[in-house]
């Protein structure tokens, strides 16, 4: 019998009563999705519509699958305690040099892929040895490096370029039943994104780094090395993104990354999916449901024909009700 | 002001640069005329280090600008005897804004990069859809005159300029500024000497606000209504902030560094299109630089201990 | 389910020549510029249009028609219509202008639009999406030209398809509606102000952005008119139509040159900007060209200016919901519809010019006598 | 447990681990440590001890490679080391608790006692395998309150510190470092650390054991080395020292006696709670008079530090009455006149990177009154020089910290002044200071209240003891009661 245990009161542990359920970001985004389905059905069935046709099922997917791959990346960024303001150019320059290397011809296919990942890769290496070696805040390392991007990319093309050969397009247009190839690849990139946060010692060393540096630094964790990591996983995942809107456009194209907004609408994705914008709290799956719920979003306004001034207006609106929700329930107690 | 240091030497010699290039610039007309166009990034850079300090971020303050000229297009209308009346409207609508941004960060504890970001996208789709997509109407001259006209040789925007960043240094040393700087480096410490830290927060977003409302008087009157007048300049503002020594989370940094920073980075835009670097290219530039000059200036000080009692997680 | 691909067969896209020709201050010609294309345009000019006189969005210039019989069919009709975006206000009033003409007609039983928002890619969704909707005809206003072709090529095989404004480069759509196009546009301000400025005359010329072909020919038709002329061009710059921006560029240009004597522009919209640097420098305004938009007619008029205002009408978008029903009415219609291309010149100008309309609209919308004019586009009656 | 380093190469008894030789370390061109020598050897238990600010903590993150000495040799046993990350230590086999704090409070228990070392099968985490190994670590400790799977946000601090030492055996370490790892226990909870010290000892391993309070030092050491100002003043057997002389080596002059003489007595009553409570305290009555010290005694999460904030307006009473007026919130309390000393002061008390005259002058800022312009005298008279008061106040020692932190409520003037562990990390001459001025205060008027661990000093300075146990008020001692009193209050045994 010792004196420690007798003087600690029992700690207060979770218990599975349903106000956990609504503790966990995860569930929340998909009661959400599921609540946002059902009301879209109501709602497009009082249009005197079909909500879930073949036709829209399919292009939920098509929609989110490009985001979907680039959030994941930046859930990674933003786990170990960084962010990615460099995605949307990079997209660009992925395309355009996805493009311009496949030039029109099947040979040229595997090259093409390649470079994309490698130049990614490139990027992904600077920004992260700028955010750890040279102690830049992420903010403004990533800031710098899109705007390093945009000026060679605006330099170097003014317009539409390159050519995405036919057998290449299929990976943004194919589908096996209601499910396209492009949303299988995201599928697959998200699959490898949880695999590598949960099971594996760099997934645990990003919480780790993200849930505070110094506590994993002290703890024997290269923390330098995390971080340039992460951000190569990051920017590898955006050039991913790249090649899969060159197979949807057919060519690369300067502005594809910065007019579908991918640097902020994942970030947006990435919180609205409950993980925590200070890194070490989140994950996969709820990135997954805040990409799902914004495109689910985006197929009911289309049905329902919304001006796209008040889709913005609602999205604004729902990440910060969904991030005030989650403050609400996730962090009661002090640490 | 010792950490303004840096940043005003890079400044001299930029100064430099571009009088080499161009002497017109040494004369008072050619000067007033560089301050006159720096003088709204100027004044957003002071806002947005209020919030900057406090350790949040304002990413809205470019949908707030066009917001604003948009606003005071459509409802002034061309119409000479509302110029004053909008005017003031568009003062009190600025710190509303900062208002709404500030209480849902302090009190539904959001992170400000969020509310900010979603304040953007509400901002900028609500003006577009009460305009139905492109603005409307006119500003008229008395309210262009702000960004167009002067006092003799004097713009207005540089008196503007002067008289902002008097009262923002007045501010920063005032008790106001003081427990602002120190909510930014220990907000459970400030709290517990009795600083109100959600209303310094609220009221340090309020200021953001105000800033964008007169930079968008300055912005419209110079050049016009246009959907385009706040774009990517919540990017330029905290660029300059940062440019100018003050710490992205909270706590450290002189606002006159941050001006400084801001006046700055228009000396880099005017120097890089006098030497003719191609369009496009200047984005390079610009990235290269800003990322140099932050390294240079993340001079390694010691960390802020993580202790024992406290919450690991600083404010994002 | 086996596997489906929602995907075009093929797409063949015309590699445009790239004539270079290196003139003085004008850089190389541009990747987009077609010999034949200019000349065409240049001679529509002066070719007079076909169709009633007072409904110019009904006139074509040189129309070689297409039979449509296949696509005949009963109402009443669902037309759709995928609409790169209404981010700026030519747009706004051609979509005001659309949606007006679409309520003239009993016979359109609905009519379900989709905006892109600028996206490509969501441009390609929409009009996936479009075609389940059961659309008796497809509008579509493309956002890219390179990179909506494969999207339009697929919808073409199951309902016939009107493109407007921007082009695709396929001819499967039924018909390409236009104005005249970006050569004449370019060539009627190059044109004006190689007349107007003086042999030697520094002239900048202000640009949106690259890489837009209706902008893009509107540049190398201008550069061609350049070359030949005797001015000189000190800058060609790009402004993102940004009035601030280009207020600042042609301060600096004014400050460095220490005078400028003509401003070209592909674009009205930033105008009265370049203007008012002039104004605020207090120097003269050289020649200049805008648009048809109100606030730089007003502008003209009141200061007097030396100005010419190509248009690009935006009369253009009540065309498409008039093609779409002749489709489907089995009635004839041009393979390329080329609309006329007025230009606003000191002559005309009082008759374009009506104070009651909010600056950014544009004169040539063909919308006065739609229901709901003038305040649907902002104007007050009187 | 796949990198665990054993001692294989065991050099006996006689052999030293570890052997450090003039160490010399400057941050920003101020020297912190020169010429430092520690040798450590294998089943000992070394005791560093020194002022605030004397180069402990520095001394132990160049052990483990946290920081690089600019000059100086380390050997382990008896090869010549340099380590360029704490990574490399931990290979090593050296462990460290470290004096802050060092958990990812969002992280389980076992993912925090494995960090950055995972064992990994096939590639993959092991989750099972380290929970199991965690779990019996949990058992050997006897601690059955929490297990593996538990998120270390949810734990009390004293149980947090628990899963930093189970993170620390989970090597199998020769040499432990153990900075101040007492600091957040409470004194009993300590008898528990001496225990598993004993069983490392007992096992081979070199232990260096930090601790501001002497007992502890004098209970678990074999030798002591005393550090002052970055410099080693001696190295001795424990059983050669007395702990005045051993007080006499770290200040340089001797301190007379522990504690100020108590006041007359008791005047006006300056604060009352009836039957006051929220949802951690139950039915207290208090009083706390002009001139006395009344000291709070309790266990870990008794609810002292949960009284004091309530008074203070931080926490709300939901239940009972406070006179003069229960305030709602911190400016309420400073409104009363009510000044709270946080426990922690660098998480609560302090803006670190702000100057010293900001930080005093914090409160009267914030409520806009106070005694401005007075700072210098104040700072006199807390024997901080004024000419400091620009410096920030991450740069001061942690005794020098806290005075700052009292200076900031002596700006105002208070009534009662609430004191929650004034002198934790606090070395023994400042903490002497830091009495005398309590007790000053007192006697100028003011009521305190002072929460301490310390029960030496609680009786000490103490006028009267309350007694707290589970949120309620186990019984009132007077001035001077034993230690075994306040215990038996404290832990709810019949004394
Ligand atoms: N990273 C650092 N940068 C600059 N100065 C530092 C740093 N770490 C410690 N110091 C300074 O070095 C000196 C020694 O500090 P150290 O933490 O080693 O003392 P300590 O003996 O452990 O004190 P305490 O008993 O308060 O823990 C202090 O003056 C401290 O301010
Ligand atoms: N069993 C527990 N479970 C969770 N949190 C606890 C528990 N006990 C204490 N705490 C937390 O620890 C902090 C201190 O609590 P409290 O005021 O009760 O302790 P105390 O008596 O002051 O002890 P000490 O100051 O020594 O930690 C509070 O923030 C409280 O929420
Ligand atoms: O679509 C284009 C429009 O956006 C621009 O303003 O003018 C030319 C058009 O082709
Ligand atoms: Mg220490
Ligand atoms: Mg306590």
């Amino acid at each position: 019998m010792d004196l420690l245990t007798r003087a600690r009161r029992p700690a207060r542990l979770p218990h599975g009563g349903p106000a956990t359920h609504l503790r966990d970001p995860v569930r929340v985004v998909f009661l959400a999705l599921a609540g946002l389905v059902a009301a879209g059905w109501a709602l497009v069935a009082l249009d005197g519509g079909q909500f879930l046709t073949l036709e829209s099922v399919v292009g939920i997917q098509q929609r989110s699958a490009a985001l979907g791959i680039v959030a994941i990346g930046q859930t990674l960024a933003i786990l170990a305690g960084s962010l990615d303001l460099s995605v949307a150019y990079l997209i660009s320059l992925a395309s355009l040099v996805a493009a311009e290397i496949m030039a029109g011809q099947d040979g040229n296919i595997g090259p093409a892929i390649a470079a994309v990942l490698a130049i990614s890769a490139l990027v992904g290496l600077v920004n992260g040895l700028v955010i750890a070696r040279l102690r830049v805040h992420a903010f403004i390392a990533t800031l710098g490096v899109a705007l390093i991007i945009k000026g060679v990319v605006d330099h170097l093309y003014d317009g539409p370029a390159g050519k995405v050969p036919e057998s290449f397009q299929l990976l943004g247009y194919s589908r096996a039943g209601p499910i396209p190839v492009s949303a299988m690849l995201w599928a697959g990139v998200a699959v490898v994104a949880w695999f590598l946060l949960s099971r594996t010692r760099l997934g645990y060393r990003i919480y780790a780094v993200g849930g505070n540096e110094e506590v994993a630094r002290l703890s024997g964790i290269r923390t330098s090395r995390v971080i340039v990591i992460t951000h190569v996983l990051c920017s590898v995942c955006a050039g991913i993104a790249g090649l899969l809107l060159a197979a949807r456009l057919g060519a690369g194209a300067p502005t594809v990354g910065t007019d579908g907004g991918y640097d902020l609408e994942s970030i947006a994705a990435v919180v609205l999916g409950g993980t925590a914008l200070a890194g070490g709290r989140g994950g996969v799956a709820g990135t997954v449901g805040g990409v799902l719920l914004l495109a689910v979003l985006d197929t009911l306004f289309n049905q329902l024909e919304v001006n796209s001034f008040v889709k913005d207006v609602v999205r604004g609106a729902v990440i910060v009700v969904a991030v005030a929700v989650y403050a609400r329930h996730g962090t009661r107690r002090p640490a | 002001m010792k950490r303004a240091l840096p940043i005003l030497a890079v400044l001299v010699l930029l100064l430099a640069a571009i009088a080499i290039a161009n002497p017109f610039f040494l004369e008072p007309a050619g000067f007033l005329a560089f301050l006159k166009r720096a003088a709204p990034l100027v004044i957003l850079a002071a806002g947005q280090y209020f919030v900057v300090v406090s350790g949040e971020f304002d990413l809205s303050v470019g949908s707030l600008v066009t917001a604003e000229v948009v606003i005071a297009a459509r409802l002034i209308d061309g119409d000479e005897s509302a110029t004053w009346p909008v005017l003031a409207l568009l003062i009190v609508a600025g710190p509303l804004a900062g208002l709404v941004n500030g209480v849902l960060t302090t009190k539904l504890r959001v992170p400000s990069f969020i509310v900010t970001l979603g304040m953007l996208l509400v901002l900028s789709g609500a003006v577009f859809l009460w305009t139905g997509g492109a603005p409307r109407g006119a500003l008229s001259e008395g309210f262009r005159a702000f960004g167009r006209g002067g006092l003799g040789p004097v713009p207005w925007s540089v008196l503007i300029l002067l008289a902002v960043g008097a009262a923002a240094i007045w501010l920063m040393r005032a008790d106001f500024g003081r427990t602002l700087m120190a909510t930014g480096d220990n907000e459970r410490a400030a709290a517990l000497s009795g600083v109100r830290v959600d209303r310094v927060k609220i009221f340090a977003f309020m200021l953001s606000g105000l800033s964008a409302a007169v930079a968008a008087i300055l912005l419209g009157g110079f050049a016009g209504v246009s959907a385009q007048a706040g774009q990517g300049l919540e990017f330029s503002a905290i660029t300059a902030v940062v440019l100018g020594g003050v710490v992205l989370g909270g706590g450290r940094g002189s606002v006159l560094a941050a001006m400084a920073g801001a006046v700055t980075l228009e000396a880099l835009f005017t120097l890089l299109n006098l030497y003719g670097i191609s369009g496009a290219l200047e984005f390079t530039v610009q990235g290269v630089i800003i990322i140099a000059a932050v390294a240079a200036g993340a001079v390694r000080l010691p960390r802020k201990p993580t202790p024992r009692r406290g919450d690991a997680h600083a404010a994002s | 389910a086996g596997c489906t691909t929602d995907k075009p067969a093929a797409t063949t896209p015309s590699a445009a020549p790239a004539a270079s020709a290196q003139g003085s201050g004008t850089g190389a010609q541009s990747k987009f510029f077609v010999q034949a294309d200019f000349d065409a345009q240049l001679a529509m000019r002066s070719q007079p249009p076909e169709g009633p006189v007072d409904r110019p969005w009904e006139q074509a210039i040189a129309p070689k028609m297409t039979g449509t019989a296949r696509y005949k069919k009963d109402g009443p009709y669902h037309l759709c219509f995928s609409n790169a975006a209404v981010n700026n206000p030519w747009r706004q009033v051609g979509w005001k202008t659309m949606q007006a003409e679409v309520g003239l007609h009993e016979e359109i039983g609905k009519f379900t639009a989709l905006d892109a928002e600028g996206k490509d890619d969501k441009q390609i969704s929409d009009i996936a999406e479009l075609q389940a909707k059961g659309c008796d005809a497809l509008i579509v206003s493309p956002n890219t030209t390179a990179t909506l072709t494969p999207a339009v090529t697929a919808a073409c095989g199951k309902v016939p398809v009107i493109v407007f404004d921007r082009g695709v480069e396929t001819d499967c759509p039924v018909t390409f509606i236009k104005p005249i196009g970006g050569y004449a546009f370019g060539a009627d301000a190059a044109e004006f102000l190689a007349a107007k400025v003086p042999a030697g005359g520094k002239v900048l010329a202000l640009r949106i952005l690259p890489g837009v072909d209706v902008l893009e020919t509107r540049w190398s038709a201008a550069k061609v008119i350049f070359d030949r002329s005797r001015v000189q061009v000190v800058g060609v710059e790009f402004t993102d139509g940004d009035a601030a921006r280009t207020k600042s560029i042609v301060s600096d240009y004014i400050q460095r040159h220490g005078r400028i004597d003509g401003v070209w522009m592909d674009a009205g919209a930033t105008a009265v900007a370049a203007v008012e640097a002039f104004e605020d420098a207090g120097l003269p305004v050289p020649p200049i060209n805008g648009e048809d938009q109100q606030d730089f007619l007003q502008k003209w008029k009141d200061a007097g200016l030396t100005a010419v205002a190509p248009t690009y009408p935006t009369y253009q978008w009540r065309t498409p919901v008039i093609a779409a029903l002749r489709i489907l009415k089995g009635e004839e219609v041009p393979e390329t519809w080329n609309l006329p291309q007025p230009k606003v010149t000191a002559e005309n100008l009082s008759s374009y010019l009506k104070p009651n309309m909010p600056p950014l609209h544009y004169a040539l919308c063909g919308c006065e006598e739609l229901p709901g004019f003038p305040e649907t586009w902002g104007g007050r009656k009187g | 447990m796949s990198e665990a380093v054993g001692s294989t190469s065991d050099p006996g008894k006689t052999g030293h681990v570890l052997s450090m030789r003039g160490i010399g370390k400057s941050f920003l061109g101020v020297r912190v440590l020169s010429g430092v020598d520690l040798e450590v050897a294998a089943g000992e238990v070394h005791a560093v001890v020194g002022e605030n600010g004397a180069g402990k903590s520095t001394l132990m993150k160049i052990i483990c490679g946290v920081h690089a000495p600019d000059e100086g040799t380390i050997e382990l046993d008896g090869r010549p080391v340099a380590f360029g990350h704490p990574l490399q230590a931990q290979r090593s086999g050296i462990m460290i608790i470290h004096q802050e704090f060092n958990l990812l409070p969002e992280r389980t228990v076992a993912e925090n006692v494995f960090l950055g070392r995972e064992p990994v099968r096939r590639g993959l985490v092991d989750r099972a395998a380290m929970e199991k190994a965690t779990a019996r670590l949990l058992d050997e400790l006897g601690e059955s309150t929490f297990g593996p799977r538990d998120t270390v946000k949810r734990l009390p601090v004293a149980q947090q510190q628990i899963v930093e030492i189970v993170k620390a055996l989970s090597v199998n370490a020769r040499l432990l470092v153990m900075d101040e790892p007492s600091a957040a226990l409470a004194e009993h909870e300590v008898e528990l650390l001496y225990r598993l010290i004993g069983r490392l000892r007992d096992r081979g391993v070199a232990v260096v054991y930090i601790s501001h309070r002497l007992r502890e030092v004098f209970d678990v050491a074999d030798r002591v080395t005393v550090l002052k100002d970055g410099a080693r003043v001696t190295t001795l057997p424990i059983g050669e020292v007395t702990p005045d002389e051993l007080i006499r080596l770290m200040v340089g002059r001797d301190l007379g006696t522990y504690y100020p003489p108590r006041s007359a007595g008791a005047g006006e009553v300056r604060l009352s709670l009836r039957a006051a409570g929220n949802h951690k305290l139950r039915d207290i009555d208090l009083e706390l008079r002009a001139g006395e010290i009344v000291g709070i005694a309790g266990l870990q999460g008794s609810g002292r530090s949960e009284l004091a904030k309530a008074i203070f307006g931080a926490e709300p009473f939901t239940t009972g009455e406070m006179t003069p007026s229960r305030p709602r919130s911190v400016r309420e309390g400073v409104a009363l006149g009510i000044g709270l000393v946080t426990e922690d002061r660098k998480a609560e008390g302090l803006a670190l990177r702000q100057s010293v005259r900001d930080n005093v002058l914090l409160v009267a800022r914030a409520v806009g009154a106070g005694n401005r312009g007075g700072v210098g005298d104040l700072l006199e008279r807390v024997r901080l020089s004024p000419g400091r008061g620009e410096h920030e106040v991450r740069y001061l020692s942690g005794g020098n910290q806290q005075k700052v932190v009292l200076v900031k409520w002596m700006t105002m003037a208070p009534r009662v002044l609430l004191f929650d562990e004034p002198t934790r990390g606090v070395d023994v001459g400042a903490k002497a200071a830091i009495h005398d001025l309590m007790r000053e205060l007192a006697n100028d008027g003011t009521a305190i209240m002072m929460i301490s661990s310390e029960l030496p000093e609680l009786i000490g300075m103490s006028d009267r003891i309350v007694v707290l146990r589970d949120g309620r008020i186990a019984g009132t001692l007077p001035a001077g009661a034993s230690e075994e009193a306040v215990m038996g209050l404290a832990a709810g045994e019949v004394a």
